[in-house]
């Protein structure tokens, strides 16, 4: 243990939670230090959030004591989020913004900087809110509803509504999944002028290397319990973090080409007008397609009109060998349109493959469901109370595997997965991984968007640059990982 | 000079055979005497739009309105309205509870309702069950928010009690609908399989109830000793079918016709400079009321005995 | 795949019983118990037939309205087919004298036509929600008003008695003792209660109602289940409008007139949420069930007239707090529309 | 960062133009012309002051709907108070001989029995909801029926003439020739236009229905806010009670009836989505103008009394068709209730 000079200012002593059946916290101790960024991980449904959620109150603990500046609290299950209000802000995995309110809105909903006995001034709320898009350098109008925006912004937006109470301490979960390179920059260098201000963050991420980046202590959670408790960034590696978050050895696997050039193309683009340029393109048996571009570049409308799921300006998608084929989908926002939350696993997996599992009368094939939806949750590595439990009480991750397995339901010939391993973690990841390369080797056709050069090179046979609605560049077979980050730099 | 009467009219609702043919009439008669109909929209049952209605009226250039009101009270501002406006004011069925009219002309809905409890006490006393003392009969009541409901009902059961104190008077709702009424007849039908009679606010109900009697087994003929004996109000075309059918034993004609021509006849008087006289008359008697003269028709019991009458108005409109 | 610890096994009792739509039936149990009491035919046979067959028009309007909340929509013209659609066959087969227009089409014709304009209003809803992209609550209010009016138009505001034995076949024959109307709402309800639990079709207006957009990634065609349920409801109010016809022995013009309003209450008192997504048939059926079996005790329990109103609506209230505060027990969760 | 192209002004005016609620606008002022085409005294002065009498009840009764509704909640019970709270007030104040208990309280504490039997009412609807966790649909009915028939309970079944001059002022009379009616509405409309617009109490209420986990999580109390929402519904049902009181000099018994389905028809046509968190009252105001518009222009272009109905229905969907085609031209978006 290292010597800690200053009294901490978040205590959480012996914390437990339990969802129905589900212990999801077992007597967990957490401490965070005045300045100081303390990254909590672990693998999905270790706990992570359930904790975050227990310390700002948006969860009562069941048992413990949790101390957050002068606010301290023996925690029964009653909710005590009021105490909390004025020492913590928390940035949720889901977000929790006003779709059909403005930026200024949002970001000043229920602040008295702008009121006057209970009237609101919009014309100051709205000089207030351009101030501070502008200092995070965000071109977005504040009269902008925020169902409009992208997920980057939105999830800008959730932070800058949480830094901007001034409190104390600030939890960000998963904050940097939906944000591109540029956006999490901007995120980091916030965060350290308000660490240089004395702030605490606590910080959740499934990107270790941004641990690295911008942590200063490390705790890690498996199964509701704690591991690791506050070890000092500087002395561990990627590699030890990994194997402490899944509890065994994880290996970094590498991409395996199963491309069968002689087969016609599964499915063919030709003439795309995704706005100013054309666009042809093609996906064979067996080939994993990675379509990689900066934010807006219409690398993830290309992949939506491939999908079936967006008309194109122009020009036509269609198979070679006449019939398209089926085609799953990994959509890019899970919350909106990845999962129905109120259903269970069983039924949000089914929903991908309803004629696949049902009878000449259109009745669904129970037997054949279980088995199916079984089969395919174990395969991807879902981890939930049964199968029928809501989607929308899993964690963040195992709700993306859920996304996962439904587009492989109906048994794709190709498949269209944006982001696919947003908020997984890295053993899943490998799992994922794994399965992807086991069906390509079968014959199926993989079109992958993603950000994450890691997640490309492990995947990719292919990778297409896509920039200004255009393709501007390809990178086949043996590309380098120093090639792609000079390509996908290069355009962004 | 019939052409410069220009009337606004609203009848209370058109989905009853009674309201539709006095629309219908009423259109006819006036036509028939050259006067103009500047409107005639339908409330639908709501009194808040009938005064919208007529207030609508009136500002588009009715100098005579004749209504059915909806509610005697909350008739009255409309009433007012008119008055101010120097417009000649007709209330037919009902008179308003305030304000002036040139005339209402109205059958007695109470007195309806008394004819419809002496006919029935009559024809039970042809019943086992009066003797015994066991006789129970349904009253189908209307709407118990509108004046005809609450009057023809307090009619028939005053006068039964007073006839008739020992036959047992199940009273149900309808709101003046033919499913509420099936539904009332079935249940009460289960709970007395003897029931020996059914009184009807309104012949909109007396093919719905018939089809229950029917169901239960107990649709004898009108004359039979099981038959259950019915008795409506309104005097349709439909009810004096009904009775030559033998499945209705008497039903009370309200003067329907008599609403349309009478009204008709009263306008053309009091445009050319007429008065109307107190007094009797053939097909019953004016009368001076606080509200202005009232026109006080004779509703007519109709049974198998007079139902080919040819002075009944739903003959007449056969023809 | 990792499967938890069991959940206590009265706790998953109490979920299940409020999530299979069974949460209503132990008020409908109380009140029978009420009517035993204070009303010795309420139990017999003939008295419980009876109010089946007075809920069965009820019964399958509420069950075509299901559809349409199923998806977070609404059809309030529902209304206006129960009263429409048999109109217009009575107005066909009826003689001129009898107030028909003289074509006097046979009665399987008749039938024809009230169930084919039942499912075209229907395909019209649809239409107007799928493609042009209309409100659901103004288009079929509209609708509804322009029904009721054509309903005054077609039949000159006057009810067409007896309009022909084919046509009211359904809603008054009785077979071995049950009423027609009764096996037609028992198999339409078991019928519906499979499609939506075990039919892709039902997963599909599940998965709609609960969030459109993934069931759009998902693969469903969502227009086309939107507008097919705009056409079974409308087939649904058809069928229930030609029983109504067949219960009164005439199409009458007040036909349906507020049944939207019950069957809205029943759907919901059964425990579909109007937001789409909760309910199915056995909870449907057991809103419908205790909207007859209130009409039916006050009938019997002989209920001073200016009672009647009053006292369902205490009922209806007291039901719904006696379910929520049961329901609320078992799951811990508040419910919202 | 992403750089959004800025949005061209044309569409920024439509965006702007639906979303403050002026979609209804263009529509009104169509049938305005046609009004003024096919009837020559619809532009008179007299008329338009009529309509907007005509239309200040149902306008109140609206306002108070969407406070509800905004919060994606419902309030049906307000058609119960538009007839209850008046006849409270009335059959306290009348003499027996009127109908009344004979208590014959003054005119102005009989205006208190209106408004806080009103405010009771929506606190006893806020408190079910909020409390014990009734879905407002089930509640509110119940509440409408039990009022309906206490209504019949209080008065006898009749309608109570003259109740008194204090009772019937706001509802009669008139001040330089406007309807006092008119004022009040006018009033009412532009305090409750500002306090949702600019009043913290508005954004809470369009923050709850848009989303009320972010709106708890972001400090506001929702429940506070829900359940005054329920009072404010009531008292403005109440208040439009007591107009209609005075516009009929008499507490009817079926007042009000059927006036909730207009009411939400007004709000709908005026854009307050059923879902919650969307309108405004000058869309609100825009559909009980059109509904108000409607039924005079039918009433002066002498449409058949057979075809008032049908072409209510009518003109209702093809304003909705219009409404829908345009902002969806403007904005590309499909919206759903
Ligand atoms: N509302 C809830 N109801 C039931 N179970 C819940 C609920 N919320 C969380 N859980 C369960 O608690 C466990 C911990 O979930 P938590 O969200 O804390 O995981 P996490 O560590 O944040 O995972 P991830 O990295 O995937 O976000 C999971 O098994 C989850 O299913
Ligand atoms: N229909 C509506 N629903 C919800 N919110 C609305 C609606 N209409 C306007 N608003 C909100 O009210 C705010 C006020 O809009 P408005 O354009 O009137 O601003 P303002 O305060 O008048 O500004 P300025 O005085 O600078 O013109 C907007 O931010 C908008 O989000
Ligand atoms: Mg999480
Ligand atoms: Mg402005």
């Amino acid at each position: 243990m290292v010597v800690e000079p200053k009294a901490p200012i978040v205590e959480m002593r012996q914390i437990t939670k339990t969802f129905g059946s589900t212990r999801a916290l077992r007597g967990v101790d957490f401490t965070v230090l005045p300045g100081e960024i303390h990254a909590l991980l672990g693998r999905n449904g270790a706990g992570k959030s359930t904790l975050v959620s227990c310390l700002s109150g948006i969860v009562a603990a069941d048992s413990g004591r949790v101390r957050i500046g002068q606010a301290d609290i023996i925690a029964n299950g009653e909710s005590y989020a009021a105490a909390l209000r004025d020492e913590i802000a928390h940035v949720q995995q889901t977000p929790r913004l006003f779709d059909l309110l403005t930026v200024a809105e949002n970001l000043f909903l229920e602040n008295p900087a702008v009121r006057r006995r209970g009237w609101v001034s919009h014309r100051q709320m709205i000089a207030r809110a351009a101030q501070v898009l502008e200092t995070w350098g965000i071109e977005i109008s504040p009269t902008a509803l925020a169902g409009q925006l992208g997920a980057g912004t939105r999830q800008l937006l959730e932070i800058i509504k949480a830094l901007n109470r001034g409190v104390p301490v600030m939890i960000l979960d998963e904050p940097t999944a939906a944000l591109s390179n540029a956006e999490k920059r901007v995120l980091f260098d916030h965060v350290r002028a308000l660490k240089a201000q004395g702030v605490s963050f606590v910080y959740i991420s499934h990107h270790l290397d941004e641990v690295f980046e911008i942590a200063d202590t490390v705790t890690i959670l498996r199964d509701g319990q704690t591991v690791t408790e506050r070890a000092a960034v500087s002395s561990l590696d990627v590699e030890t973090i990994a194997d402490l978050m899944m509890g065994q050895k994880t290996q970094r696997s590498v991409r395996e080409d199963f491309t069968d050039a002689s087969a016609p193309p599964l499915l063919e683009a030709r003439g795309l007008r995704l706005g100013k340029g054309t666009v042809d393109f093609q996906v064979r048996k067996g080939e994993i397609v990675a379509l990689a571009g900066p934010v807006g570049s219409g690398k993830e409308d290309l992949a939506m009109i491939l999908a079936g799921h967006k008309a194109p300006l122009g020009g036509r998608v269609f198979s070679p060998s006449g019939k398209l084929p089926v085609i799953g989908l990994v959509p890019t926002d899970r919350h909106a349109s990845g999962y129905v939350g109120l259903l269970g696993v069983r039924e949000n997996v089914t929903l991908g493959g309803l004629d696949l599992l049902s009878g000449g009368l259109g009745f669904i094939d129970r037997g054949r469901e279980a088995a199916h939806v079984g089969d395919l949750a174990r395969r991807t590595n879902v981890i939930a109370a049964s199968l029928e439990q809501p989607v929308g009480q899993l964690s963040g991750g195992n709700q993306q595997k859920v996304v996962f397995a439904r587009a492989l339901c109906r048994d794709p010939q190709v498949i269209v997965a944006l982001s696919p391993t947003r908020g997984v973690d890295v053993g899943a990841k490998e799992q994922l991984y794994g399965l992807l390369r086991d069906l390509a080797a079968k014959g199926m056709g993989v079109v992958v968007v993603s950000d994450e050069e890691d997640e490309i090179s492990q995947l990719a046979n292919r990778v297409v640059i896509v920039f200004e609605e255009e393709i501007v560049g390809e990178l086949v077979g043996d590309y380098s990982m120093k090639d792609l980050i000079l390509r996908m730099e290069g355009v962004a | 000079d019939n052409s410069k009467v220009a009337i606004g009219f609203t009848p209370k609702f058109l989905k009853d055979d009674f309201q539709t043919l006095m629309l219908q009439l009423s259109l006819k008669a006036f036509a028939d005497k050259g006067m103009t109909v500047v409107g005639s929209p339908d409330p639908n049952g709501d009194i808040a739009a009938q005064v919208d209605a007529l207030q609508n009226l009136i500002a588009n250039g009715a100098n005579v309105i004749v209504f059915a009101p909806l509610d005697s009270a909350g008739i009255v501002p409309a009433v007012k309205r008119a008055n101010e406006a120097g417009a000649l004011v007709f209330s037919i069925d009902d008179a308003p509870a305030g304000g002036m009219v040139t005339a209402t002309i109205r059958a007695d809905n109470l007195d309806a309702g008394v004819q419809g409890a002496t006919e029935m006490a009559k024809r039970l006393q042809g019943k086992e069950c009066w003797a015994a003392k066991t006789c129970t009969v349904l009253e189908l009541q209307g709407a118990l928010t509108t004046p005809n409901g609450l009057d023809r009902s307090k009619g028939f059961a005053d006068t039964m009690a007073a006839l008739a104190p020992d036959v047992k008077v199940i009273q149900r709702p309808t709101e003046w609908t033919a499913d509420m009424a099936a539904d009332a007849a079935q249940n009460v039908l289960t709970q007395t399989p003897d029931l020996a009679g059914i009184f009807m606010a309104s012949e909109l109900m007396a093919t719905a109830v018939n089809a229950q009697l029917k169901a239960a087994g107990r649709d004898a003929a009108v004359g039979d000793a099981a038959s259950v004996i019915r008795v409506a109000i309104d005097g349709t075309p439909q009810g004096l079918q009904l009775i030559r059918d033998k499945a209705l034993d008497a039903t009370v004609s309200q003067p329907l016709s008599a609403y349309a021509t009478k009204t008709a006849e009263l306008i053309e008087l009091v445009s050319g400079g007429g008065k109307i006289e107190l007094g009797p008359r053939d097909d019953g008697q004016v009368i001076e009321t606080p509200v202005g003269p009232q026109y006080q028709l004779k509703a007519t019991l109709v049974t198998a005995d007079n139902v080919d009458d040819a002075g009944l108005w739903a003959n007449q409109l056969a023809k | 795949m990792m499967v938890r610890a069991e959940r206590s096994r009265w706790q998953a009792f109490g979920q299940g019983f409020v999530a299979h739509g069974f949460t209503m039936y132990p008020v409908l149990l109380l009140l029978v118990i009420v009517g035993a009491v204070v009303a010795p035919r309420f139990l017999s046979t003939i008295n419980l037939i009876n109010i089946l067959e007075q809920v069965s028009v009820l019964g399958l309007t509420t069950i075509g309205l299901s559809f349409v909340v199923l998806i977070g929509r609404l059809d309030l013209s529902l209304e206006g087919i129960v009263g429409f659609a048999p109109m217009l066959a009575a107005v066909l087969m009826a003689s001129a004298s009898a107030g028909g227009y003289g074509v006097e089409l046979p009665g399987w014709a008749g039938l024809l036509v009230a169930l084919g304009s039942a499912g075209l209003i229907g395909f019209f809803n649809g239409f107007m929600v799928v493609r042009v992209g209309l409100n659901p609550f103004i288009s079929t209010l509209g609708l509804l008003v322009l029904l009721r009016g054509s309903i005054l138009i077609i039949s000159n505001g006057r009810s067409i008695y007896s309009p022909g034995a084919a046509l009211t076949y359904l809603g008054s024959a009785k077979i071995a003792g049950l009423p027609v109307s009764v096996l037609v709402f028992l198999a339409v309800a078991v019928l519906v209660g499979c499609i939506f639990q075990y039919h892709r079709y039902g997963r599909a207006l599940y998965a709609i109602g609960r969030n459109e957009e993934a069931a759009r990634a998902a693969g469903i065609d969502v227009d086309r289940v939107i507008w097919s349920a705009f056409v079974f409801a409308g087939l649904l109010a058809g069928l229930a409008g030609v029983l109504m016809t067949g219960r009164l022995d005439s199409a009458v013009t007040t036909q349906g007139e507020g049944i939207i309003f019950s069957a809205f209450a029943a759907a919901v008192i059964g425990g579909v949420s109007l937001g789409g997504g909760k309910g199915n048939i056995i909870g449907v059926v057991s809103g419908v069930l205790l909207i007859g079996v209130i009409n039916n005790l006050l009938t019997l329990a002989q209920v001073p007239s200016f009672y009647v109103q009053a006292s369902t609506g205490a009922v209806i209230i007291v039901a719904a707090v006696l379910t929520t505060l049961a329901s609320r027990r078992s799951s811990g969760v508040k419910t919202r529309t």
